[in-house]
């Protein structure tokens, strides 16, 4: 059909306009994150692309100091790098095994069927109504501020996304095939894990990346449930302030950027199947 | 003829226990369902009644007391009696709502208006979609930080707005909350977005066309075809973001801690200020039930939606 | 011990129900099942395998009952309608699936496979994935997985349907061929009654959950034991009338067509009777027979080896199929007489007389 | 209604030419067939028509006058999608009365006309109710009633009969026919089941890969097909085609086939052979129809034995394959006598045999 090209520059206008929305106040990261600690404000003029690039930034939250800078770090990156890795992998781990062994035997044995719902409602809820039980139980098990506490709290707060994710995944899943499995003289467990689970692959690549990017998004429930060894990258962002006092903006912009690009990576990547995991799979693209 | 003995994996434990799980499928849907059934337990039935218990104690951690025997210092209804005149409660409320009827409703229109400018192919479709998409991916608390240095007084809001660096956004009275509104705004409709764009690409595409056939202009067919259509996916976006506005917590918490004063403090951040500012924890314990209850009814039909249309 | 045998078998469902179907399918036999969409047909194949479980009733196979068998255990293979390939494995590996997880020895493997991919023709496909292989392609997969099996009985649930109309026409005959060679006993399904009727020795109608007609083709189409079966087998379907039987039963009275037509009597006299005839056994007269009657062609459709006539009756459409290419104006009259030995009874309830 | 004259109309998507070169002219009122396998072009080159898809060449004119500039929506062509496309969230009126409420024209005229095409269509009765309950047939009804209540200057119909299952397909072929007659429209009808495109159509184009095959009366091509392809496409069961090499040995000029089979070719189907030197390898066609059993009927029949390979019941016949060496012969078992893996004699009448240059595919022998 003919597009009339008053009605595609109108378009294009729209498209750059909000794209340009969008675009803002990444840049403004993006760049400060490698600009020097003068550009940082616009006292002395608005400065979109640095004008001195440095790598200041980033050496200063990696190595706790920089060349330049009066003031150091006693504490880097790694220890809140590597936390952030550990429990959103383990926690991906936790919710998509369960998730995933649950939502089949929802949708191929038909098992509790109240299932589903209740799983739903466990994503309803704000997570702080809720903590006060989790946080005395934590402590109780000693388990506040361990790498395998705060993985758990993650796994069970997104098991609800795996379990949806998975069971769309699966209901895609002929049960002809299954049967075909069967009449040549597999047994359940070995239907599923010969034929189902290799056929489900890329959804399961999917599902692990959705709940790795909720997991790794996470800012509260760590906020609740670490004081120091296991604090994740979100936290230490946000309380990051100079043994000056001073606003420290480029290693603020810093750490964002690291922390923004692995979401952002595997979220394109699965840009497909966003919208059947944020709707619980109510819609599928 | 097929035999079972020759079959390989089964053969060194044919008659153990595991063997005839493998080959009932009720049985090991049983073992598949349970973790999850573990984990639910875990984390929803036992803490449920937890905090029910804690809800109807003064305890605190303070004191030193094991929560176990928070029955010491036994509350009756106190804490629900008094969280309904407690003005916190009441003000973090009325700006939770606010933040709900401005920003979920500007999510939808923007969401729905970008919806539309996508619907159709169009050179470079790809890639700004992909750009329209990366707000939503970022992780909220960047989005707060990101924010946050866009609307310092030296940052260059107030320079392309002509302000001077005097000006100042988070930390004044009334701006305090437009800033946080269009940092949700900004970093939400993308969900929208998404959301009503696969609604709206749900409309069967030879329907439009059939519209369109009969003479229906573009505007005409929006409002009498792919609207009405679009109603169940409509009813689930803004179900999901109402939903989603009592969560919200790590934008405002890192843009402005709450404040100026209480200014921006939401049900979540006051939540929050009284688990580890004030640890009345007992308190929050009767607030969270109280929220949970109203929330369930509150969403009850939206989610009857979303469960029928699954199936 | 191959025979499949079926007894009284009831499986209820919410929305209606199978059976009692009682079946008895011979060693060796081409067995045809044939039903309008949804009448049951797939369920009969699947309580044959064992995938689902009769609420009343038995399957024996063999001299076996096998209620108590499990699925592999009867010995069966299966063409499923979709297919049921399995998209993570090549063709190959798809046809040897059933024969390695029966623990055959790679030697048996590679000589069924061999076996297979002569007779259909596949070794070029077999390193293919199904999504790279056309519907052909991927429906002789399905058959080679079927066979390779080395089972019992073949069950097919509609396995060529979504093939183009020439290629079905092939497949068809291919069909048949192997079954011959291998003398092995076929169970097949479909909605298509040309289809069924080509292929098979026997054909069970289905209608509504029950065995409306059990026999061979050429019985069930020149004596459908029902209105129903009348129906749905045959294209363009029978037509029917409705009459009632003279004084002296020696005459049909049509009042629709204003005429009769004589009958051997033996039926009750006066009694109301619905007539039917095939389009092919009506034909077109020149001059006076006895028993004709003068019809006005509403449409021609000339089809090229025959034509179909559209002739109104009343409030109906007759269907007349005319061999050869019939030059006719449409709208003009037409003297038509019916094939006398070729007439079919039924009382009011629907039964054949 | 108007006539419709397409001109060298080619269709490109990126590298892949979807319709090449193609030329029909459709006069007022005619009801043209559009027949080809799937993914032969025929739904682009209706596409074309309707103004859903550009033209990358040529042009298409109706009445003399080019609509390529006009917008979609103020074509007024009639189109009937392959699921009906009806508005399930409406009624049944509010589907009919759609093409007149975005026209703006007044509500009393609007409802006039509606219950005028709801009796015409018999539906009045469910007027009321939503789309969605109707019956299939009932939604094809519908869904060309929306269309016609417009009164368009063509109508489009995509495959609408491929949804319905085949008993009832034969009915609504001849309602559709009634139809037409009714509207005295111009009608385009895309299918790719030859015996509705005969049935129905006064004219039918078959196209394969984008290129026109052939246009004419459904008998025409049936009777004589200008190609192997039409040939082949047209006839149910199918023509026998048998590809072979052209030999001369001891002055008889047979077709020696793979497999080693050989006709012996005499008469008419003898001289369209021989009719262009140059060919050497064809195709020998011959409908099962044709073949007969018994008595040589015609000197110039060409007698072949072949073995009963397969009877199939096919309606009121039963289709016999014969087997000659390993060549295959489709024909009508008319006498009902044949059994199973019995040697006999049949003939192919030489007047009813067709040639065809294996390599084009061309006719042979026909100007």
């Amino acid at each position: 059909m003919k597009v009339s090209p008053s009605s595609l520059v109108l378009k294009y206008f729209f498209v750059l306009f909000a794209s340009a929305i969008v675009l803002y106040p990444l840049i403004w990261m993006v760049t400060m994150a490698f600009k020097p600690y003068p550009e940082w404000t616009t006292v002395a003029g608005l400065t979109w692309l640095p004008k001195n690039p440095t790598w200041q930034n980033f050496e200063f939250i990696f190595f706790g100091e920089a060349k330049g800078l009066v003031v150091s770090l006693d504490r880097t990156i790694t220890g809140p790098f590597i936390a952030s890795l550990v429990t959103s992998i383990c926690g991906t781990i936790i919710a998509v095994v369960a998730g995933t062994l649950s939502s089949y035997a929802c949708v191929r044995f038909g098992l509790a069927k109240t299932l589903p719902l209740s799983v739903l409602q466990l994503r309803l809820f704000p997570p702080l109504a809720v903590m006060i039980p989790v946080m005395v139980m934590w402590a109780f098990l000693g388990a506040v501020d361990t790498w395998w506490g705060l993985s758990l709290i993650y796994g069970i707060v997104t098991l609800p996304f795996a379990f949806w994710l998975m069971k769309t995944f699966f209901d895609e899943v002929p049960i002809e095939i299954e049967d075909a499995a069967r009449v040549a003289g597999c047994s359940y467990w070995r239907v599923f894990y010969r034929i189902t689970l290799p056929i489900v692959k890329p959804g399961l690549a999917t599902c692990a990346l959705f709940v790795f990017i909720l997991n790794w998004s996470d800012y509260l429930l760590a906020l609740l449930l670490t004081q120091k060894d296991w604090v994740t990258l979100p936290v230490y962002m946000a309380t990051l302030t100079s043994a000056m006092g001073g606003q420290m903006y480029g290693m603020k912009a810093a750490l964002g950027v690291i922390a923004a690009i692995p979401p952002v990576v595997f979220g394109l990547m699965i840009q497909k199947h966003l919208v059947r995991g944020l709707t619980f799979g109510a819609l599928k693209q | 003829m097929t035999d079972i003995t020759k079959e390989p994996e089964n053969s060194t434990n044919k008659q153990g226990y595991w063997a005839s799980v493998a080959r009932d499928g009720k049985k090991m849907g049983f073992w598949f369902i349970l973790p999850t059934i573990i984990l639910l337990l875990f984390i929803v039935i036992f803490p449920l009644f937890m905090q029910l218990y804690l809800s109807v104690t003064w305890w605190t951690p303070l004191e030193g007391i094991p929560w176990y025997r928070a029955w010491e210092v036994f509350s009756w209804g106190d804490n629900y009696v008094y969280q309904f005149t407690d003005e916190r409660v009441w003000g973090a409320l009325w700006r939770t709502i606010l933040i709900m009827v401005v920003a979920v409703p500007a999510q939808f229109f923007l969401g729905m208006s970008l919806a539309y400018l996508f619907m159709d192919n169009f050179p470079g479709r790809k890639i700004f979609y992909s750009i329209m998409l990366t707000p939503m991916m970022i992780v909220p608390a960047v989005v707060g930080l990101m924010f946050y240095l866009l609307f310092q007084g030296t940052g260059p809001i107030n320079v392309h707005l002509g302000l001077p660096t005097t000006f100042s956004w988070l930390t004044d009275v009334n701006r305090a909350m437009i800033s946080v509104i269009i940092a949700d705004v900004w970093q939400w409709t993308p969900l929208m977005f998404l959301i009503l764009l696969a609604g709206m690409l749900g409309v069967p595409s030879d329907q439009l066309m059939a519209a369109k056939l009969l003479g229906g202009s573009n505007w005409q067919n929006f409002l009498k075809i792919i609207l009405p259509r679009m109603k169940a996916v409509i009813i689930i976006a803004l179900v999901l973001r109402a939903v989603e506005c009592f969560k919200i917590f790590d934008l405002v918490y890192i843009m402005t801690k709450g404040g100026p004063g209480v200014q921006t403090e939401t049900i979540s951040v006051f939540l929050y200020k009284m688990t580890f500012g004030e640890f009345e924890w007992s308190y929050v314990a009767a607030l969270g039930l109280t929220i949970l209850f109203v929330l369930s009814i509150l969403a009850a039909k939206g989610l009857a939606y979303i469960a029928k249309k699954d199936g | 011990m191959n025979a499949i045998k079926i007894k009284n078998v009831i499986k209820t469902y919410p929305e209606f129900t199978l059976g009692p179907i009682n079946l008895e399918i011979n060693k060796g036999e081409f067995f045809g099942i044939f039903g309008p969409p949804s009448t049951g047909k797939t369920s009969i194949l699947k309580l044959i395998l064992g995938l689902i479980q009769p609420d009343e009733g038995q399957v024996i196979i063999g001299n076996q009952d096998a209620n108590a068998m499990g699925v592999s255990e009867r010995g069966m293979s299966m063409v499923f309608q979709n297919l049921a390939l399995f998209p993570h494995m090549t063709g190959r590996e798809n046809i040897i699936f059933p024969l390695k997880e029966g623990g055959a020895s790679d030697e048996e493997i590679s000589q069924q496979l061999d076996m297979v991919s002569d007779v259909l023709h596949i070794s070029h496909i077999l390193d293919k994935n199904p999504g790279q292989m056309s519907g052909g392609e991927r429906q002789r997969i399905a058959l080679g997985r079927a066979f390779a099996a080395n089972s019992h009985a073949m069950l097919l649930d509609e396995p060529i349907a979504a093939l183009d109309a020439r290629l079905r026409e092939e497949m068809r005959v291919e069909l048949k061929r192997l079954q011959r060679e291998n003398n092995q006993t076929f169970v097949y399904v479909s909605h298509d009654e040309e289809e069924v009727m080509a292929i098979s020795d026997r054909v069970a109608v289905i209608i509504d959950g029950k065995i409306a007609q059990l026999g061979t083709p050429d019985d069930v189409y020149s004596r459908p034991n029902s209105i129903s079966v009348a129906e749905v087998i045959g294209s363009p379907p029978m037509n029917f009338f409705d009459g009632q039987f003279s004084d002296d039963s020696m005459f049909i009275n049509i009042k629709s067509l204003g005429g009769r037509l004589p009958v051997d009597g033996k039926f009750k006299q006066g009694s109301k009777v619905t007539l039917g005839i095939r389009p092919e056994d009506i034909w077109l007269t020149q001059d006076g027979d006895k028993y004709d009657f003068e019809l006005s062609i509403i449409s021609v459709e000339p089809l090229g080896g025959y034509t179909i006539l559209n002739a109104q009756v009343g409030n109906q459409i007759i269907k007349i199929r005319a061999p050869g290419q019939v030059n006719l104006a449409e709208g003009s009259n037409q003297k038509v007489s019916f094939d006398q030995r070729r007439i079919h009874l039924f009382s009011t309830k629907g039964k054949r007389l | 209604m108007s006539s419709i004259q397409i001109n060298n109309v080619t269709k490109r998507f990126g590298d892949f030419t979807a319709v090449e070169d193609l030329s029909l002219d459709i006069e007022e009122g005619e009801f043209v067939a559009l027949l080809g396998p799937s993914g032969c072009g025929k739904t682009t080159t209706m596409n074309m028509i309707a103004g859903i898809e550009d033209i990358s060449e040529g042009s298409i004119l109706f009445d003399g006058q080019d609509l390529s500039s006009t917008r979609i929506q103020d074509r007024n062509i009639g189109f009937v999608f392959q699921n009906y496309a009806i508005f399930t969230h409406l009624s049944v009126y509010r589907n009919l009365s759609y093409g007149l409420e975005v026209k703006k024209i007044n509500k009393s005229e609007v409802d006039s006309r509606v219950r005028a095409m709801a009796d015409r269509m018999s539906i009045t009765h469910r007027l009321e109710q939503p789309a969605s309950s109707l019956s299939v047939n009932e939604m094809q009804k519908l869904a060309i009633g929306r269309s016609a209540i417009v009164e368009p200057r063509i109508f489009l119909l995509d495959e609408p009969l491929s949804n319905l299952d085949a008993g009832f397909r034969a009915y609504m072929r001849a309602e559709l026919k009634v139809l037409q007659h009714e509207f005295g429209q111009t009608m385009i009808y895309v299918t790719h089941d030859q015996i509705e495109a005969m049935s129905l159509a006064d004219k039918i184009a078959i196209i394969d890969q984008g290129k026109l095959m052939q246009y004419g009366s459904p008998l025409d091509i049936y009777n004589s097909p200008d190609n192997r392809f039409v040939a082949n496409f047209i006839g149910s069961p199918g023509m026998n085609l048998i590809d072979g090499k052209l030999r001369e040995e001891k002055s008889q000029l047979k077709l020696m086939v793979h497999g080693g089979a050989e006709i012996p070719l005499k008469g008419q189907v003898k001289s369209n052979f021989t009719s262009d030197g140059s060919v050497h390898s064809g195709s020998f066609g011959i409908r099962p129809q044709d073949i007969y059993f018994g008595d040589k009927r015609s000197s110039n029949d060409i007698e072949m034995k072949g073995i009963v390979d397969v009877l199939e019941r096919v309606g009121p016949k039963r289709i016999v394959h014969l087997q000659v060496s390993e060549t295959n012969f489709i024909a009508f078992d008319d006498q009902d006598q044949l059994k199973l893996g019995e040697k006999v004699s049949f003939f192919l009448p030489s007047e009813k045999s067709m040639a065809f240059d294996e390599v084009s595919g061309r006719r042979l022998g026909v100007i």
